[in-house]
Formats: structure tokens, C-alpha cells, sequence
């Protein structure tokens, strides 16, 4: 780990300057995308990747540890997460010959990947949605509209979810196909947000077309094809529940060096924040040593998205509390965006009160509604 | 100001005039219209509201053109005009500067400024909050200057005239000044709230017209008005939140059933009526405090105040949650009024604030 | 009213110091029931009853200044609360001429009654009862269990709800039946409770007989002679909202005359309590004032009983929180033995989620699951 | 003590077997026989956990007749024991006393006060909480004694010996007393956990032997390894009620449905479900910290404390709530957790009292 980290350092060292003098403040699209070629081009994005992708192979504890060092050195978050964390893995079980050659251009940001799930009338109930993907000759031909599908403004590809089998039950049926946003009959809509961004995308389907081939997966396995992607996505909330203790140190740190002292009731609930915050970063770290150790997470992240998004949530409404006056005028813009941001952390990828219905029936067995 | 003397039943009335007038004039298609134009002024909507039905001159005796008329009746306006999210200074200039003002009790000012309120025809704004440092005055033989910053000044970019609360040597003054005074910058913030703009005000030895004596006890009263009328409007978009998430409620369907019909969405929704309620019932009895009794009108202005910043804030975030995704949406009314749910909390001292001054008033505190 | 309450203060000037020099600290039974009986001597525990049957024919608003005068004299309240307040104006309303001569005994505790209504299978779910009552020559064959049953180990007879229609759906087919307690085949069990009291008590039916001329009102619709009633008790949560807004007046009293002063955390608690039972009081006082006015009160008992009682039981946690050690040690008895009696106050007369699933049904109009 | 060595696997067997253990030797019907007899101990219960399987001495090195072992095992004791709600004096002997007299760092009482704690063969208590004024000490030619009162002292009634944590002329000290001296009252107090009766002991001069000297840092590690016990039994009694409430759920039917098919109860049990893990990961992760890092111990131990402290008397509210009104009543499980939890919640600082000295170490308040 010591070498690894030393490598890093090293890299970043020389790296992270050059990127700067070359982009200066940018803060653009582009400056982001070749901070991401930059990484990938030591391996640092798809150090998880197994070696014959072009990866490290390491294990999640790695991650973790090169994402703290990154985070030191102050580089920006890499924006082709989703191809790289969610699509690529799932190229590299499931995808044929073909569209494993996406893989690597997911890393060094050749091709930009967006995932088609949730729809207008499927929020949280993933499993009823109805866009669907009909067999012609040799082509899907799919019809149908996707909701707050990340970076989809961006993307060049799309993984979809879409229906192959209108009279198999809810989870069955469900297929995952690669979808090039240039195909004929796609169109993307970004979605404007209550804090003014447009971070997700609607993408409208009429009569697009493409090859059979673009399947990943068997036909109507879509369902295990995806869990496998969210699968990956859920370790990552052990990686959140630090960053939000370490995020609620901070603000403490902040605090308490202000000339006038907080009041004793928010010093208190700042004490709680930071209560509640130590206590998911052990439950983190303890799920991660877990995977670490080769067992598989069971629970746990269920529970740690369901604290991490209500308490992120409520950290965001006291920073906006902290801030008074200076919140409403703008004149604290940080809490003011923040306050309005953080609406989105107990719903989205799954609402708070679904994540409590998964609890209760898949891990305490209770009876289903 | 009176006290109210109007039933519940003419009030209803009143209620009822009025939201149908705001429904024709001020849909939230008209309201999104007017917040791109950054204008910060729904024109015709004020002066429906003002003219037509005399709503900015409520509280201005009848002798100066007003309604001769009391807080229950403004609490109506104000709810309403809250619940239709109207782009119009009423708080500013129909609620704070016409009762700062009769506050400061000085006839020739009464006598000088309120009949342009009460018409409408003249839009003013109080600058209570300093933004940095205390606001002071001075005097020479050109009469007052005022000297200063204040912050979170309401609808300041389209007050003629701004009334001023500044420290004097003696004690506090209320002074006006015209928005034009040389030495006098407004600053537009970048406010949380869409529907009421809100600017930052400096003073850099603005000329001034002291208003009455000695202002400090009417500071108190101002206040405490205040609090009552924030709490108004918190109830009315609370209101209309909950109405809005009952019917997604009943409409939407996940899992095959209509969402409304889940208890997670279903207590939510009834917990917000609980709320809703309970705000009605505080504004109603705050509204109706008799306006000279000062220990009853400070007591009540701060429980409902601390109440309704407590719990619309969290009817306008349980909104949000019912709608899922959609309710995240620029395009969904929910932030509209979530934001000014959320300024109207701050004004006048947010929960934690109005509690602490109960406690000394309970002598829990010193 | 003023007239109205000079005569009560007369009364209580008179006979409470009596009744004290009578049964000097005595806490038993027969004390308070004697207490009972100088109050209905004077007309003051049924002054909201009919004048035809012994009452004063007042409103509400004078009940609560009667009350609000009687709690000024330390005098206790009356143990028949049950009785005077529900049966007897069921009976007014529903009871044939036999049934009717009860009133005047329950007013002078000659007859002490109780209400059979919850059932061990149907806590929440009142109309899911299953306690049968057949019909077999003149009389009703009862038999069943009861539970939660409020003063049955005192009563000397009970208003039960038994089902006589078993096809009849839920709420249909439930009737309403006079039972002396002391009828055979009828036994009486006390609950003990977690506080160690025994207010309630369960009762079983073994081939119960009564005669079907015990029959309240019409057969088969004893579940709107039932709704009477409780819509007497819904009325009555805006006076127990009144007595929580006076507690924490009380309370705060008490807490700022202490020498050591609070933390300031709690204080603020209890400035929360104050604002919420202000609200409440408020609510409470607009509900009685409409009353008064003669509207049928809607929503707001249902708002004040949910309110009410999650706000009362948060208010004994302070109390514990505020006693400290001396709450687990018992040393403030009083904090320890609210607290636990406060578990109750979410549970009894209807569960808050079910008070929330009334709110959403029956006032929101929200779909029923 | 030591660092704990075992591992999860080995810690894992060791409950499987005091589970075992308790369900056999302490079911709740034996529970509420020990209750009722007044006696505070069950002493075949007492016998099989101190002697057969150790768990008296596991804080004991080995070479004073203990398992020389550390928190992260006793904690897996304590969780078990109070799942149980096993009527024995584990807290007060097998872990005060036990930490107490080491952190006196005192050879000679070591050799004699620990064999006897270890084999079970002696009960002790420590008074730690002032009962009114302060606890002092005197000292002359005969020895030290000790004046004053202590309240809420765990077990007193069945304590041979006391530990006394008082104040000397120099600062703080600790000192042993025999139950049974002149001068001690033990007076019985009417508590709210029937299951660890306490007392009010005074001492009216009684005759004390001190053990080591300065005892006010020990004091502070006490007080830590207090929070991280007791934590560890709120963890065991919230798993206990969780399981207890989600079996109730799963099988009490109403309008036709099991009640644990309703979001209200099944979010409830959830939210339970959420706090328990929490209550594990900070148990867990508290027990295994280093206990000669003082600093980190006392962080650690405030963080885990002002967590169980805080949700485990939800989770057994939340129990209660869930049954109904069956969980209301005396014959039901739920009210022996509750008082016991409710008591836990005090003992060494409730969740305000620890987050206050949280603050105090994250510089939020001098």
C-alpha cells in the first residue's frame, strides 16, 4: 500500500501542476475530461480494474486510500464516474467482444457513458418501467422516455433498461442494451434543478433503432445485468459515510474558530452531527474491511445510505441555519446551494422511504405490503 | 393600526375575493414570468391588490384613505397573497413601513405618507438589519444624515422611499430617506427568495427625515408585527404545499397503487395537516391580540413565529420528499415556495431566535 | 357564567373543606366516590346533561370553566368520569325506559359503569371485534373476551360491544348490550401495567345471559350508538389540550425558580414545549369556541388527540431528563412513574398511527390501502 | 486489562456460548422470579457466568486468577448479559470495581482485592455519584475514613466491599470500605431498573484502606470504560427489543393484514434495524480501541455513549409503541428493558452530558 501511495503522490506531484498551468481556473467540461485522460493514463481512475482491462486490480481499501490522496492534492472529481464505476464493470462481465472494446475508451474518456433506468412513471419502483425494446429483423426498435439519467447531457453512450418481454413479471422481461446517444429518434433534455444546475437528462425514444448485437447480457436478464451495476454502487456509500465525517469535522473546525461563539443549542446539534457522523464512519470502515476481507457486504449499505442521506441532508439545513441572514441574502451562497441541493439526498437513487421498505423486507423478513 | 373588528365570516369573504383575484392575476405561470424579468414588481397584481382592493392600505386609518382595519385582516391578505406566491411588496410596504410609521407616531408624517401607501401609488421598504457594524445617524444644522449598511432590505430596487431604523445619539430613531439619496447604493443580493428580491443598502451620509421621537419601544412592537405577518404568509404556502402533495398524493402511481395510499406518504401528508392546522389556529389567535396590550403582542408574536419557522420550513422539505424526483425539478413549484418559506423563517428571528426570547420572557434565562 | 360560577365557588367553599375533614388524606376509593356524590348533589358533575335528567343543560365552554374552577380547589377528579361523560348520554339518546333510570345512579355513583370495547385480536381495529352475542329465546348468549377495559374492576356494569351479525361486514352487525358485572359466567381480571397500576382490566364472557330487553338502541347497530359516545370523548381532548398548555406553564415555573440553572439544551426543550403547547392550547380553545357556537366540530380532534398526545408524552421524557439520577433512583418518583404511565399516551384511544391514517382517509381523502 | 487479542471468530463462539448459557440458566421467567424475591442477585446465574465460563475475571490478568483479557471480550459479555437482562453484578464487580482497582495501579491491592472478583467469590461496587454535597475524607493516626452519601451505587445490597471514589486534601482518591462497617447505611432506593437494584450509602466516618494514590486521571479512564460498558449493554438490550418487536410484527394481524405489512410499523422496525447496527459498528469500534490511548479512549467513549444513550431508549419506546397496548403491560418483556436502558441512559452521563464534553474537545465551547 506504502509503494502504491508513493507512486501516487509521485504522480500527482507531476501531474496535478502541469493539468493546472495547462487549464489555469477552468473550471470546464473539457479541463475535467483531460484531468480524467490525465489519470487513466497512470491508472489511478481504473486502479480497481483487473489488470487485463488495463487496471491495478486492487481492492476497495486501495481505492479508498488513493482517493483520500487525490483529494489532498486537491484535483477535481473525475466526471466520467458512471462509465467508469458502474458501465465499464458491467462491459466486463456481461458485454460481448464488441462492447468490451468500450471499456477502455470509458477510462481515458473516448466514449462518455450515461445509464437509462429510472423513468417518469417508475421513481423508486425500478422494476415497472416501461420503455420498451421490440425485435425486428436484426434491430431493437425502442420507444419510450427516461428521467434524471446522469450526465446525460454528455454522454456518447447509454446503457438502457428497456422492455423485451411485455408478459413476464415486473423483474423479468428487462433487458440492457448499449444505445449510442447519435442514433436516430433519441433526443436528451436536460432537466433544470430547484438549485438552478442540470446535472440529469429526460431522453425521448421514438422508433430508434439498433443492432440486436447492442444487447448486454442474455435477452430479458437486464434486472441481474443491473443489480450487478448497482451492486458497485452500494460499496461506494461506504466511501460517502467518510467523507461526510470528515466533511462535519470541518465545519466543526470552521466553527469553532469563529470570533462569536454559536449559540449552545447549535453547538449542540453540531455535537450530535458529529456523533451520528463518527458512528457511520466506523460502520463504514467496518463494511469496507469486510469486503476487504473477501465477504460479501450484506446489509450494511442498505442502512448506511439510509443514515448518510437523512443526516447529510439535515448537516446541509444547519449549515444553512449557521449561516442566518447570510443565507437568505446569498451572501453565503455555499449554504444557501447547498441547503437547496441537499433536497435530493433522501431521494435520490432510491428515496429514503424505499430504502426502509428494503430493510424491513429483504433484511428483517417482515411481510410485504 | 386597529384592533379587528371584522367576524370570521367577512373575513372568509374577504378570503375568498381575494383568491380569486390572485388566481386570474397571479398564476405561477405570471409569477415565473415576472421572476425572469428580475423586475421584482408584478404590477398589475399590486395594483389589483392595492387599488381595487385596498389591501396595501389594510392597516392605514380611513382618515389617511386606508381600511381602518386590524392584523386579522392583513393575516388574510397576507396568506393569501403568500399562498399565490404574488411578486408584490406587501410585506414591505403594506405591512412593515405602514406600521412603522403609526409606530413612531408623528401626525404630520401620518398625515404626509400613509394615503400614498394606502393607494399604493408609493412603494416603500423598512431596512431593519445592519450588514456590518452598527447603522448611525448625525445631526447638523442641514438636519439628519444617516450612515450605515443594511442587509436583506425586502423589495428595496422599487421603494421610491426606504424608512430606516439607526441608532442617534440619544437612543433609536426611525428615519426615511429617498431612494435616489445621494450617497445611498442599493446592491441586489442573490436571494434565496425568487418572488422578493432582497438588497443590500449603504449609507454614506444619506440626507434623512426623522420620524417621531424616540423609536426603541416601537422597534419591540415592529417586530412582534412582523413576526405575526411572516407566520401569515408561512401559513399560507404551507397550505397550498399541502394541498399540493395531497393531490400528488392521490394521483401518482408507484407499485401499483396510488402513493397516498402507502402510510409513509399518508402520515407525511397528515402530519403537514397537523401542522397546517395548528399554524392557522397560532396565526388566528396572534392576529387577534389586541395591538396596545405590548406584553400579549410580544408573547404571541414569538410563539407563532417560533412555531411557523419551525414546522412550515419542514411542510415545504416533506413536500419535496412526496413529489420524489419531480419535486427536485426548477420546472415544479415546490422551491418557488420552499425559498421563500425558508427567508420568511429567517426574518424576525428564525425558531431557535424567538425561542431564546421566550425563555427570558419564562425567566428560564436571564 | 359569572352567576354560574359564584354558586359553584359557594359550593366548594363549603363542602370541600367537609368532605376533607371527613376522609382527612385519604386517597381510597370510597373517598373519591363520596366525592362524586357531593358533586352530583350539587348538579356539577353532569351540568352539561339535559335538565330532564338532572343536569344544567350547559355548553362545553361552561363544563371547562366549571373545571378549570374545581382544579383551583385541589378538589380530585371523579373517579365516574366514564359513566357521566359517555354511558349516561348514550343512554339519554339511545336507552329504552328501563335503561334510562341508570342515569341518575351513575350520576351518584349507585351504579359505577365501564365499556367493553377493545378485544385482545382488535386493538386498533375496533370493528374487527369478535366477542358474540346470540340470541336465543329473551336472551343474549355472550361470549367472548374484552380488554383495556378502563375502571373494570370497579364497574358494576358495562356497556359492551358484541357481535350479533356475523355476516354482516365489519362495521354492521355489532350491537350494544347492558351487562350487569356481576352477571354469571362473566369474570374480571385487572391488567397490571407497566407503571404497576391497574387501571384496566380484562374481561371474559362464558356463556354470558342477559335479556335482549338489554339491548341498546337497534340491533345490529351498535356501531353507531358506539360512535356517539367516543364523538363525547373526541370533544373532550380540547380540554386535555387546555390542562398540557397549564402542565408546562407549571413546569417551566418550577424549572426557572430552581437554584442550579438548566442547560441551556434544555431549556430550549422547554421553550420548544411551551411554543407547541401554546399552538395546542390555541387550537384547543378555537375547537371549543366553535362548539360553543353550535358547528359540529371537524378535523380538530383528530389534529389535538395527535398532538396532544405525542407532545404529553415528550413532555414526562423531559421531566425524566430533567430529574436525572434522581428519576432512576426514584428519588423523584414522580418523573419516574410519568414517564412510564406516558408510554400510554401514543397507544390508548387509538394509536397515533392510526389517528394519522384517520387524518389521511377520512380529512385528506387520501386513497384507503 | 489488556488490548483485546481475540478475534471476531473467537469473539463470535464466546457469545454463541453465553447465549447458550443465559437462555438456559436466566430465561425471563427465572428474571422476574429473582425480581420479585427482592434478593437483586440470581446466583446460579452469577455462579455459572464468574466461574464456568469466566466472565468475572475476563478484565483479570491471568496471573491474579482472570482471562487477562480486554474490553472488546467484556463487551461481548455485557451485550449478553443484558439481552438477557441477566440479574447479576457484572457491571458493578466484574467491570467498576475490576477497572477501578487496576487503574489504582496498586500492586499489593491488586494481588489482594483482584482473585476474589475474578472467581466470582466477591461482589464489589463502586460508589461513584455524590448524594447530595461532596464526599470527603479524613485521615489520622488509625487510617483514613470517609464521610458523606452516595446515590445510585449498582448492587450495594449485595456488595461485600465498596469502592469509594472521594475527595482528599489533595485531590481525589480511592478507597475501599466493607459493606457491612460502622457508620455505612445502605438504604435501598425505589429504582426504576428492577433488575440492578441501587441504594443511597452513607458514610458517617466509616473506616476506609485507600488504594494507590492520586485517583483523579484513573477517575477519568473510569468514567470512559463506564460509558463504553454500559454501551455495550444498550446495545444488547436494543438487538434483544428489535427482535422481540419485528417477531410481533411479523405475526399480530389487524384489518386483516400482519401489522408488519404497514410502512408504520415496518419503517419503524427498520429505523430500529439502523440504530441497532449503528449501536454495533460504535460498540464495536469503541471496545477495541487501545486502552492506554487515553485521549482516544475518552473520544470514543463519548461518541459511543451520547449514540446508545440517545437512540437505545427509542428503540425500546419504539418497542413499546409497536405492541400496542400488550407492550404496555407488566407481563410483558418490554418494560424490563425499558427501565433498564432508561437507567444505562444516566449512568456516566447521559447523551446531552457527553456531547457537551464532546464539544468541549472539538473546541465548540471552553
Amino acid at each position: 500500500m506504502e509503494a502504491l501511495l508513493a507512486e501516487l503522490r509521485e504522480f500527482l506531484t507531476k501531474e496535478f501542476p502541469a493539468w493546472r498551468a495547462k487549464w489555469q481556473d477552468s473550471d470546464t467540461w473539457e479541463a475535467k475530461l483531460d484531468w480524467q485522460r490525465t489519470m487513466a493514463g497512470g491508472r489511478w481512475t481504473t486502479a480497481t480494474w483487473p489488470e487485463e482491462f488495463g487496471g491495478r486490480g486492487l481492492g476497495t481499501m486501495e481505492m479508498l486510500a488513493i482517493e483520500d490522496v487525490v483529494a489532498q492534492y486537491g484535483a477535481p472529481q473525475i466526471p466520467g464516474m458512471i462509465g467508469v464505476k458502474n458501465v465499464a464493470p458491467t462491459l466486463m462481465r456481461f458485454g460481448n467482444e464488441e462492447q468490451r472494446k468500450s471499456v477502455a475508451r470509458i477510462a481515458n474518456t473516448d466514449e462518455f457513458w450515461c445509464q437509462g433506468f429510472s423513468e417518469p412513471g417508475a421513481g423508486s419502483d425500478l422494476a415497472s418501467l416501461r420503455t420498451r425494446a421490440v425485435i425486428d429483423g436484426d434491430d431493437f426498435v425502442i420507444n419510450g422516455q427516461k428521467v434524471w439519467t446522469s450526465n446525460g447531457m454528455y454522454a456518447t453512450h447509454m446503457q438502457l433498461l428497456a422492455r423485451t418481454d411485455i408478459d413476464a413479471p415486473k423483474h423479468k422481461g428487462i433487458s440492457a442494451i448499449v444505445v449510442p446517444i447519435n442514433t436516430p429518434g433519441l433526443e436528451v433534455r436536460p432537466i433544470k434543478q430547484i438549485n438552478g444546475g442540470a446535472e440529469f437528462a429526460e431522453v425521448f425514444f421514438t422508433d430508434v433503432r439498433v443492432p440486436v448485437a447492442n444487447l448486454i447480457g442474455p435477452l430479458n436478464e437486464g434486472w441481474n445485468v443491473t443489480m450487478t451495476t448497482l451492486g458497485h454502487e452500494r460499496a461506494g456509500v461506504a466511501v460517502f459515510a467518510g467523507r461526510l465525517e470528515q466533511r462535519i469535522r470541518n465545519l466543526i473546525e470552521d466553527v469553532s474558530k469563529k470570533d462569536t461563539p454559536v449559540s449552545p443549542v447549535l453547538s449542540d446539534g453540531l455535537a450530535e452531527h458529529y456523533v451520528e457522523s463518527r458512528v457511520l464512519g466506523m460502520m463504514g470502515r467496518q463494511m469496507l474491511a469486510k469486503i476487504a476481507d473477501g465477504v460479501a457486504p450484506g446489509s450494511e449499505s442498505s442502512v448506511i445510505k439510509m443514515v448518510w442521506s437523512e443526516l447529510s441532508q439535515r448537516v446541509d439545513t444547519t449549515v444553512m441555519e449557521l449561516a442566518g441572514v447570510d443565507g437568505i441574502t446569498g451572501d453565503d451562497n455555499a449554504a444557501k446551494s447547498g441547503y437547496l441541493t441537499a433536497r435530493s439526498a433522501t431521494i435520490a437513487a432510491g428515496t429514503s422511504d424505499i430504502v426502509k421498505n428494503i430493510i424491513g423486507d429483504r433484511v428483517l423478513g417482515l411481510p410485504r405490503d | 393600526m386597529n384592533t379587528s373588528t371584522t367576524t370570521a365570516a367577512e373575513r372568509a369573504d374577504f378570503r375568498a375575493s381575494l383568491r380569486d383575484f390572485l388566481s386570474d392575476t397571479s398564476p405561477e405561470s405570471r409569477v415565473r414570468e415576472v421572476i425572469a424579468s428580475e423586475s421584482g414588481l408584478d404590477e398589475a397584481t399590486w395594483r389589483g391588490l392595492a387599488s381595487d382592493l385596498g389591501v396595501a392600505g389594510l392597516l392605514i386609518p380611513e382618515e389617511f384613505g386606508g381600511q381602518g382595519m386590524g392584523m386579522a385582516e392583513m393575516a388574510v391578505a397576507l396568506e393569501e397573497a403568500a399562498r399565490a406566491i404574488a411578486v408584490v411588496p406587501l410585506l414591505a410596504s403594506g405591512v412593515l413601513a405602514t406600521i412603522a410609521i403609526q409606530l413612531a407616531d408623528d401626525a404630520s408624517a401620518n398625515a404626509d405618507l400613509l394615503p400614498g401607501l394606502a393607494n399604493g401609488s408609493e412603494i416603500m421598504t423598512v431596512a431593519l438589519l445592519d450588514g456590518g457594524g452598527v447603522t448611525t445617524t448625525a445631526r447638523d444644522e442641514n438636519g439628519w444624515s444617516v450612515y450605515g449598511s443594511k442587509t436583506a432590505v425586502l423589495n428595496a430596487n422599487i421603494a421610491q422611499r426606504i424608512l430606516v431604523v439607526a441608532s442617534t445619539p440619544t437612543g433609536t430613531g426611525l428615519f426615511l430617506v429617498d431612494a435616489k439619496a445621494s450617497g445611498l447604493v442599493i446592491t441586489p443580493q442573490n436571494s434565496l427568495d425568487l418572488t422578493r428580491p432582497t438588497a443590500l443598502v449603504t449609507f454614506e451620509g444619506v440626507a434623512a427625515t426623522r420620524i417621531g421621537s424616540e423609536f426603541s419601544e416601537s422597534l419591540n412592537a415592529l417586530n412582534a408585527f412582523g413576526r405575526i405577518a411572516v407566520s401569515a404568509e408561512l401559513l399560507g404556502m404551507s397550505e397550498k404545499l399541502m394541498e399540493v402533495a395531497v393531490e400528488y398524493a392521490k394521483t401518482r402511481v408507484q407499485f401499483g397503487k396510488p402513493i397516498g395510499a402507502f402510510q409513509a406518504i399518508k402520515h407525511r401528508c397528515s402530519e403537514m395537516f397537523a401542522h397546517v392546522e395548528s399554524m392557522r389556529a397560532a396565526v388566528g389567535s396572534a392576529a387577534l391580540v389586541d395591538p396596545t396590550d405590548s406584553v400579549g403582542l410580544h408573547e404571541q408574536a414569538l410563539v407563532v413565529k417560533a412555531y411557523c419557522a419551525r414546522f412550515a420550513p419542514w411542510v415545504a422539505e416533506a413536500t419535496i420528499q412526496v413529489h420524489g424526483g419531480i419535486g427536485f425539478t426548477w420546472e415544479h413549484c415546490a422551491h418557488l415556495y420552499l425559498r421563500r418559506v425558508k427567508t420568511d423563517e429567517i426574518l424576525f428571528g428564525d425558531a431557535l431566535t424567538c425561542r431564546y426570547q421566550l425563555q427570558q420572557l419564562l425567566g428560564l434565562t436571564a
